[in-house]
């Protein structure tokens, strides 16, 4: 499955990066899953979610929780607590 | 209505926008979010928000549908800039037009502490020691409870 | 700052008179109170608010100085407009500004909570059935209460 | 004792006056007595203080219960509840 993911703040300083497409494995379900599969691709993703329950995501632009079951999204994003206002 | 823009709003301007010389409305309460120069007794010389573009749409119209539905406004707007600013300059806005001054008043507190909590929008400020994004606070969690339904409470 | 006037003011020019481009302010509350063209289902052509010149002053004054006690205001600003009004036209305004928000937005309320039922000002509408004094409001006296420190309410 | 009395909204309108300076007699200590001394005046001070519960007043412009002292007030004031805002 194909999936556009985007990183913010300083999960995209520390990830490098500020969006990518990825070919998910079937056994990539939930945004759990998603998080160790993206921590095994190398030490700035370790680095980026080393404190995974800080990270917040969105599926397809609204706010999910980490077991959420990533379906067909069709876009994922990663994102430390929100800070506007 | 709502707009995420980055230049600069005029407060005035935009209530007088609303309003649009209506005869029914008895309260209109406004909220603007400014840039402070220091944060924590630090000096800021700059700060940067960086959001969502598309999201971040969607979460303010969610708000303010939100609103709408708990509260009899006439009119609403919320206005966030993004990218960067200087210390004294608008980051948001909030106006609420209603008959009544406790709608308007509970309504406008209410768009900010769902702002606060669910717009994409991440602060990153710049003084003489470097840039430092900035943590999200408790206080902004706490102020949500208080317009918790009883359903959603339970949930 | 307190004003008292039979003029207009400028919402938009009141709130940047008070900010005077300062850096330190964090929040800016407005409240701007207008004259309904409605009562009770009734049309209203023209409204005149009379008041008790020298009490008004002081009251608001003590108001102001209240307020100022109870939060951490960076500046405060009510104006109180007096004589006749057409509807759309504003009566009051209340402008806080604090570093933060839940300061600036409670302080506002109190202003006007405190002045809706303190402030020496009687409000008579006219209509095509002819004038009538507006009847004080119970839920004005019940939002009042909810400012009530534990000294104040064993009074 | 001289003093200035002032009359707001429909009380104004009811006792027909704005302001006036009156000669209270000794026995006038307390804005009740003061207002059955003013009800004893005449038809359109009845009227005006007829649900004298209602009635506000203050004392050289400080609010005011009814069992307040006159003691030295330069003026006495009496208005409707509130209605501005």
């Amino acid at each position: 499955m194909s999936v556009k993911l985007l990183y913010f703040a300083w999960v995209r300083e520390k990830t490098g990066l500020g969006e990518e497409t990825v070919d998910l494995p079937g056994d990539v379900k939930t945004i759990t899953d998603l998080i160790d599969w993206l921590k095994a691709r190398g030490p700035e993703f370790v680095s980026a979610f080393e404190q995974s329950d800080v990270i917040r995501t969105a599926i397809d632009q609204t706010h999910v929780p980490h077991d959420a079951a990533i379906a067909n999204a069709r876009e994922i994003a990663f994102f430390p607590p929100v800070t506007g206002g | 209505m709502i707009r995420v823009q980055q230049e600069n709003f005029d407060i005035g301007a935009e209530i007088e926008r609303l309003r649009d010389n209506r005869t029914d409305i008895g309260a209109i309460v406004s909220f603007t979010g400014t840039v402070r120069d220091t944060a924590q007794g630090a000096p800021i010389t700059e700060m940067t928000l960086e959001h969502y573009p598309g999201m971040t749409e969607k979460e303010l119209e969610r708000i303010e549908a939100e609103a709408n539905e708990r509260w009899p406004l006439q009119e609403s707007l919320i206005i966030h800039r993004y990218g960067p600013m200087k210390p004294g300059e608008n980051i948001v806005l909030v106006v609420t037009a209603s008959p009544h001054r406790q709608a308007a008043f509970e309504a406008a507190e209410f768009l900010m502490d769902f702002l606060k909590t669910n717009a994409p929008f991440w602060k990153k400020e710049d003084g003489p020691e470097g840039g430092d994004w900035v943590d999200a606070r408790e206080s902004d969690d706490d102020a949500l409870k208080r317009w918790e339904t009883p359903e959603k409470a339970a949930e």
